[in-house]
């Protein structure tokens, strides 16, 4: 049977009118419902509080950096932020490197309580920091971290490590383990074959595990609150001093707002690959 | 210098995997593992490499008990039915991995590794990730990965099981060269009699978690200790039927009388399993001697050279493998011969009774 | 039912495909009967898959046009198509009873329900899942799975067509040969237009009625198993059909004549003068072994004792030739020389086959 | 996968046992023991026996407290699973618009609670809030720091905004790991939308609703500071869950016996909801393992 | 360190110290008998472990309603606990 193979032309493809469809309709509207808060919140930053007081609009009639410069550069309001990101970050990488061998352990082995001891720590995810509070603030206080970032980095482990452990295990069951006992064949000590081999296998685990870690850290508020004063001060606690004596500063208190997003923002921005394909392939 | 298995067993929460087993492998043979899917193939390799510790029992290697010795330090090599690499290292990496960690020399790691890679044909690939690789060239990777150590144990798991056909033909015919320039013990573990009988050497057929038979390939399949060693290296699967022994006369299953010759003529009489394989079955008579059988034809497969006849003997169901292509109807009855000397005859408790006659010639 | 023509089909992934390279699948016109059983072969890559997705609608062909009967269905969707389709992996709907599985492609179509009742009840039973109706699908192996998806392929009888897309890639090698008669039996029964996809030789010469043998987006060949089989029509044929494949030997032909470096082969019909690379070729199981001066003198390499057969593996003048010989056959030590059946051999210029001129029926002409 | 029995294991695990023993046990033998003893500070502590306990299982307050936290975590499942699952499926399977999506629809994920807590203040407020602003030009007289009603509309309408989208990823995530195969098969067999959703998308995506579920519950069963700001348990006790009782009774009272005996049922409370949703998915595994 | 801010009371003391032997207790047990699930009417799956588990967790809610309800001493619930535990170890 022979192909005749004569001319190969133009395909003709195939053609659609951009149709209206219900799908994107409640995409737009859901965005706007996620996006209109954070725009008046970032719409009142960039006024004044005479401005906003005075009456109703839309947008900024003059729009003026001035509460931004208010937070920028005065180090008792933005020193907030350094300590925010300090215990947050030191609470990302503690929890990380404390889940990373615990969750391998559970994806790969059995051994004596292994399931109870998962359900254990995936009560303390659950633990309502509210029962927590004042008990941390005592075991704290007596080991004298009261007032670090240390002190918050480990409380924030509370809820940290065990959501770490749990997403770390997801992934790693996704890698087959032969890969595992190929590179022990090949001569691979446990440490070398996790750091050279696993880790990169499972990187975007990691960077999933890790905006989790960070957000919830981030977001926490009751448990930094009590467990600081003045030196680990975090930004959502140093906020509430804008409700002065002539009351609240709308103006500062929605920048202060604002720039909480930010740090947030730029670490979605890094993982936001691994959002998408982390979600897809974790157990989370 | 061999590898032996001393009465090595595997229980996972109450259950047998491995019933206690010996094996001895010499150094320098190809051993195959043959058994369906759970028969316990993959644990028994598991627990040769180190990677299982056995319940009971001990692994003697070379004179020494290495049964709890851990996997870095026994000198093995294995290569799964999925393609295993370590997908963020070149092929070249990848290959050279085992050697690095051995601390062997720059030029040397370069040499072998250049070495393996000419005779896995991966040359092109080196600068590549296994993961932009077809399937077999990772298999090939992964072969190469293990080649490259000069293990004196290499473990191949069902390898070939997940590649093309054609690809799989080609590798097979490879494995048994590479493994004779490596004078390691090889074990190949495989769900398929024929890969069994083209990679020749030693093969032990599995079935249940035990170890049926262990022996030269070729006289384990011509003369197999029971029925389901028969069966498990057998494909497509030995006929079976029920026959009764009475005087000179044979009847096979629900009356067919023929008379005893070859095999049959010297047993006791009584009640007993006769087994022949779909090639030994024939459309027409093959000399004076043939037993001869009425059958109702269900259905045929013609591969272009031969024909599958898949046929009904009062309830058992046969099926044939003829030289040739024939079309048949379907549902017809049909006459099928059989030469008595390539029946072997089982007990009821499926020990062989009688050996068929052309196996024992041979 | 219906029977498919592929008008002039061609498709390419890219959205302006240049040259013939660009095209993962040729240009192919065929026209397939109704009520056959077809076998697309290849390797994988080959475009088996892409023309699969044409014919079931999920790809609309770059070019030409594909009929179902006298409809053109090119740009209709797989529905209106009123095709079944089993997927490699099985699918099944997990929450749904075995039984309700079964059903859902005719409840969705609004049938009857004592209708729907028998129907599920008689392909439960060609299945071999009677006794399982009222499970959840959920649980069972993959097997049961797969054997559910293939019912729920069969159980409409009103289908143009039903596609195998490697149904039997997750079943155990012993329940293979179970499932592939089963197909077979249900095909001689219905007398469904079926069409399977796999890289597997023996499934798809012992499943099909007409195999279609693809190679680098291409038909290479269509014909019945013993086609292809005897007279391959390119030598990728040849060699992926058969196991070992064919030998291919570079020759010189002239008349009936091949020359194969300094030695001749007779050929079972005339040729007309060749230009190109010329190749004879010849099934391994129609070679036998011989001593003395006649046929090809060769070094044998090693003997494969393969249960039913023995595979001999040998070479001449450095190029592997491989030949079947019979179970228990000894071989000779003085066996040297390899000699081919004169009517099987087929002759190939640049890959492609070449018929004799008209066949010559005299073999007493055999040559030294 | 088939693990390996390796009581080694147990080393690995150690680091997060040591820690986590220490933020978790030693504070909870604390909350045990002063639930059991009453305080006047100075840590001079008094027997008081079950009689905290009591006190709380009795307490009208504490059940009211309870019920409107049980309505609240109820109204939450019930607004936002349904409306997460119809976000992923709404959303673009893949490509740049998918993207982009992913990262508006996290953001508020990533806003400190009391910050969300400030926004919807603000927002609800009549004089400077656009939703505020927006109802009054309607005519609706909306005010929630008077009206009961229209409190709970604002807190319940903040947690929708503040974590649908965690549902909506989660279901995303499980939507994204069905086959193409299935939605082909379906279509093949003419499956309706309906249909599709009902016996491929819903059964796949079950696992991963399960843990929205659980999670959305826990969390909103644990809500404190979001409705703090906006309400501060207010008007009245209209809007004071149960945290926020707890944290005025433990750090504004500094009742510690009473906040004690009122955690550790709290928890427990928790503890047996989790252990029925972890029962629950980890058979729901097994039977998928099968 | 200090450790009086944890207001340990010998009842506390004697209550964490039975637990722990429980769970000593079962470790113990589940090295020298290793534990092999079943299915009871629960229709779940448990092992010893999580039969523990249950009647624990069973137990403070038992305490607790008969805390709220009875009036009564607390030892009877406890009665109550020991008859609750043997059931579940019989037949969950």
């Amino acid at each position: 049977m022979a192909v005749t193979t004569n001319t190969y032309a133009t395909p003709v493809r195939s053609f659609a009118l951009p149709k209206i469809r219900t799908k994107h309709v409640i995409m737009v509207i859901y965005l706007a419902f996620m996006l209109i808060p954070i725009y008046w919140l970032f719409k009142m930053s960039l006024q004044t509080n005479r401005e906003i007081m005075s009456g109703f609009t839309l947008w900024p009639q003059n729009p003026t950096l001035d509460n931004y410069r208010t937070i920028l550069t005065d180090r008792s309001w933005y020193i907030g932020y350094i300590n925010s990101i300090t215990y947050v970050v030191m609470n990302t990488v503690l929890s990380l490197a404390v889940a990373l061998p615990a969750a391998y352990a559970f994806s790969r082995y059995r051994f004596l309580g292994d399931k109870h001891l998962f359900f254990w720590l995936l009560t303390n995810r659950m633990a309502p920091p509210a029962v927590f509070a004042l008990p941390f603030f005592q075991l704290y206080s007596s080991v004298g971290l009261f007032d670090t970032h240390i002190a918050v980095a480990l409380a924030h482990t509370l809820f940290n490590v065990p959501l770490a452990v749990w997403i770390l295990e997801g992934f790693m069951r996704g890698v087959p383990k032969e890969i595992d006992e190929t590179a022990y064949i090949d001569g691979y000590s446990f440490p070398k074959f996790f750091v050279k081999i696993f880790m990169p296998l499972i990187a975007s685990g990691i960077g999933v595990a890790a905006f989790f870690c960070f957000m919830f850290s981030w977001v926490e508020l009751l448990l930094s609150r009590t467990l600081t004063a003045v030196n680990a001060q975090p930004i959502t606690s140093i906020m509430t001093r804008t409700v002065g004596a002539s009351g609240i500063d709308w103006g500062v208190l929605a920048a202060a707002g604002i720039l909480t997003i930010v740090p947030g923002a730029l670490v979605i921005y890094f993982v936001r690959n691994y959002i998408a394909k982390g979600f897809a392939l974790g157990r989370v | 210098m061999s590898l032996v298995l001393e009465g090595v067993s595997k229980v996972v929460e109450g259950q047998h995997h491995i019933y206690p087993t010996d094996l001895t492998l010499e150094r320098g043979t190809m051993n195959v593992l043959l058994g369906p899917t759970l028969s316990g193939k993959t644990t028994l390799m598991r627990i040769m490499a180190g990677l299982d510790v056995p319940a009971t029992g001990r692994v003697v290697w070379e004179g020494r008990d290495v049964t709890g010795m851990r996997v870095q330090d026994r000198k093995v090599a294995m290569v799964y039915q999925q393609f295993i690499n370590y997908p963020s290292m070149t092929v070249y990496d990848n290959i050279a991995s085992p050697l690095r960690l051995m601390g062997v020399s720059k030029a040397e790691i370069d040499r072998r590794v250049q070495e393996a890679a000419a005779l896995m044909q991966l040359t092109p690939m080196l600068k590549r990730k296994p993961l932009e690789l077809s399937g077999g060239q990772q298999q090939r990777c992964a072969l190469a990965r293990a080649l490259v150590k000069n293990a004196g144990l290499v473990l191949l798991d069902e390898p070939l099981a997940n590649l093309d056909y054609k690809l799989r033909e080609e590798l097979r015919a490879e494995i048994p060269r590479i493994f004779e320039e490596s004078g390691a013990i090889f074990v190949y573990a495989t769900t398929e009699p024929e890969e069994a009988l083209l990679l020749g050497g030693n093969v032990a057929t599995m079935w249940q978690g035990e170890v049926t038979q262990f022996g030269p390939t070729p006289s384990v399949y011509r003369a197999p200790k029971d029925a389901i060693t028969a069966r498990v290296f057998s494909d497509p699967p030995m006929n079976f039927t029920r026959i009764t022994k009475a005087g000179s006369k044979v009847i096979f299953g629900e009356g067919q009388a023929a008379a005893a010759k070859g095999a049959l003529a010297n047993l006791p009489d009584g009640s007993y399993r006769a087994g022949f394989r779909p090639d030994h079955l024939h459309l027409h008579a093959q000399g004076n001697d043939g037993l001869h059988f009425r059958c109702t034809l269900k259905v045929t497969e013609i591969t272009g050279s031969e024909t599958f006849v898949h046929l009904d003997h009062a309830g058992d169901p046969w099926v044939g493998l003829m030289h040739g292509v024939h079309h048949l109807e379907f549902g017809e009855p049909i006459e099928v011969w059989l030469d008595a000397a390539h029946v072997y005859v089982f007990a009821e408790s499926g020990q062989l009774v009688a050996p068929a006659s052309f196996a024992q010639a041979a | 039912m219906a029977q498919i023509t592929l008008d002039n089909l061609a498709h390419s992934y890219l959205p302006n495909p240049k040259g013939e390279d660009d095209y993962a699948l040729k240009q192919l016109d065929h026209v397939w009967g109704d009520g056959e059983a077809y076998a697309l072969l290849g390797a994988s890559g080959c475009g088996k898959s892409t023309l699969l997705n044409i014919i079931s609608g999920l790809l609309v062909p770059s070019r030409g046009r594909i009929l179902f009967g006298d409809r053109d269905v090119t740009r209709e969707d797989t529905v209106a198509r009123n095709i079944a389709q089993v997927f490699q992996f099985p699918v099944v709907y997990d929450t749904m009873t075995v039984g309700d599985n079964l059903a859902f492609p005719l409840r969705n179509r609004g049938m009857d329900a004592g209708y729907i009742a028998a129907r599920v009840q008689k392909i439960a039973a060609m299945i071999g899942m009677e006794e399982v109706l009222k499970r959840k699908a959920r649980g069972l192996t993959a097997d049961a799975k797969q054997k559910i998806s293939l019912g729920r392929g069969m159980v409409r009888e009103d289908v143009n067509a039903i596609l195998f897309d490697e149904p039997l890639t997750v079943i155990d090698p012993h329940m293979k040969w179970e499932l592939r008669t089963q197909l077979k039996a249900l095909h001689n029964e219905f007398g469904h237009t079926m069409i399977y996809v796999t890289h597997d030789q023996t499934e798809a010469l012992t499943f099909a009625d007409k195999v279609v043998v693809m190679h680098d987006g291409r038909v290479v060949q269509l014909g019945t198993p013993e086609e292809l089989f005897d007279t391959p029509e390119h030598t990728f044929v040849g060699y992926f059909i058969g196991s070992p494949g064919m030998n291919l030997i570079e020759a010189e032909v002239s008349g009936n004549i091949a020359h194969c470096a300094a030695h001749q082969v007779a050929l079972g019909g005339n040729y007309k003068a060749l230009s190109g690379r010329v190749q004879i070729g010849i099934r391994p199981e129609f070679v036998t072994l011989a001593s003395g001066e006649e046929g090809l003198p060769v070094t044998i390499k090693r003997i494969e004792d393969v249960g039913r057969h023995q595979i001999l593996r040998a070479e001449f003048e450095g190029k592997p030739v491989n030949a079947i010989l019979p179970e228990g056959m000894a071989i000779p030590a003085d066996a040297n020389r390899l000699k081919f059946q004169p009517e099987r051999i087929c002759v190939y210029v640049d890959d492609w086959r070449v018929a004799p001129l008209h066949s010559v029926s005299t073999p007493e002409e055999e040559a030294v | 996968m088939d693990k390996i029995q390796n009581n080694k294991a147990w080393f690995l695990v150690l680091p997060v046992l040591v820690l986590v023993a220490f933020s978790a046990v030693i504070p909870l033998m604390t909350v045990v023991n002063y639930s059991v003893q009453d305080t006047f500070g100075n840590n001079v502590f008094f027997w008081e026996g079950l009689g905290w306990f009591q006190e709380v299982l009795t307490s009208k307050q504490v059940h009211s407290a309870f019920g409107r936290q049980l309505m609240f975590s109820g109204l939450i499942l019930a607004i936002q699973i349904p409306l997460g699952i119809l976000i992923a499926l709404s959303m673009p399977k893949k490509g740049f618009w998918a993207s982009v999506c992913l990262v508006l629809m996290a953001l508020p994920l990533l806003i400190p609670w009391n910050v969300v807590g400030t926004i919807w203040q603000i927002l609800g407020r009549a004089d400077i809030g656009l939703l505020g602003y927006t109802l009054d030009a309607l005519n609706i007289n909306f005010n929630y720091s008077r009206n009961p009603v229209h409190a709970w509309i604002i807190v319940v309408t903040m947690d929708v905004w503040h974590w649908t989208s965690l549902v909506a990823l989660l279901a995303y995530a499980g939507l994204q790991s069905i086959p193409q195969a299935y939605y082909q098969a379906a279509k093949i067999d003419q499956a309706s939308r309906w249909k599709v959703f009902r016996y491929i998308e819903l059964p796949k995506m079950q696992g991963v609703l399960l843990i929205a579920i659980l999670l959305r519950f826990i969390d909103s069963f644990m809500i404190y500071t979001e409705p703090f700001v906006v309400t501060g348990g207010g008007p009245g006790t209209a809007t004071s869950f149960l945290s926020i009782d707890l944290v005025k009774m433990a750090l504004g009272q500094f009742d510690l016996g009473p906040a004690a005996a009122f955690s550790i049922m709290y928890f427990l409370v928790i503890l047996l909801v989790s252990w029925v949703f972890y029962t629950v998915m980890t058979n729901l595994d097994k039977a998928e393992g099968r | 360190m200090n450790l009086n801010w944890m207001a340990w009371t010998l009842p506390t003391a004697i209550f964490f110290a039975v637990i722990a032997c429980l769970l000593l207790f079962f470790t113990f047990l589940a090295i020298k008998y290793p534990e092999t699930p079943r299915r009871g009417i629960l229709m779940i799956e448990t092992t010893r472990g999580d039969r523990l588990f249950i009647t624990l967790l069973g137990s403070a809610f038992i305490n607790a309603g008969w805390l709220a309800m009875s009036g009564l001493p607390q030892w009877w619930a406890l009665g109550i606990c020991a008859f609750y535990a043997a059931a579940v170890f019989r037949w969950v």
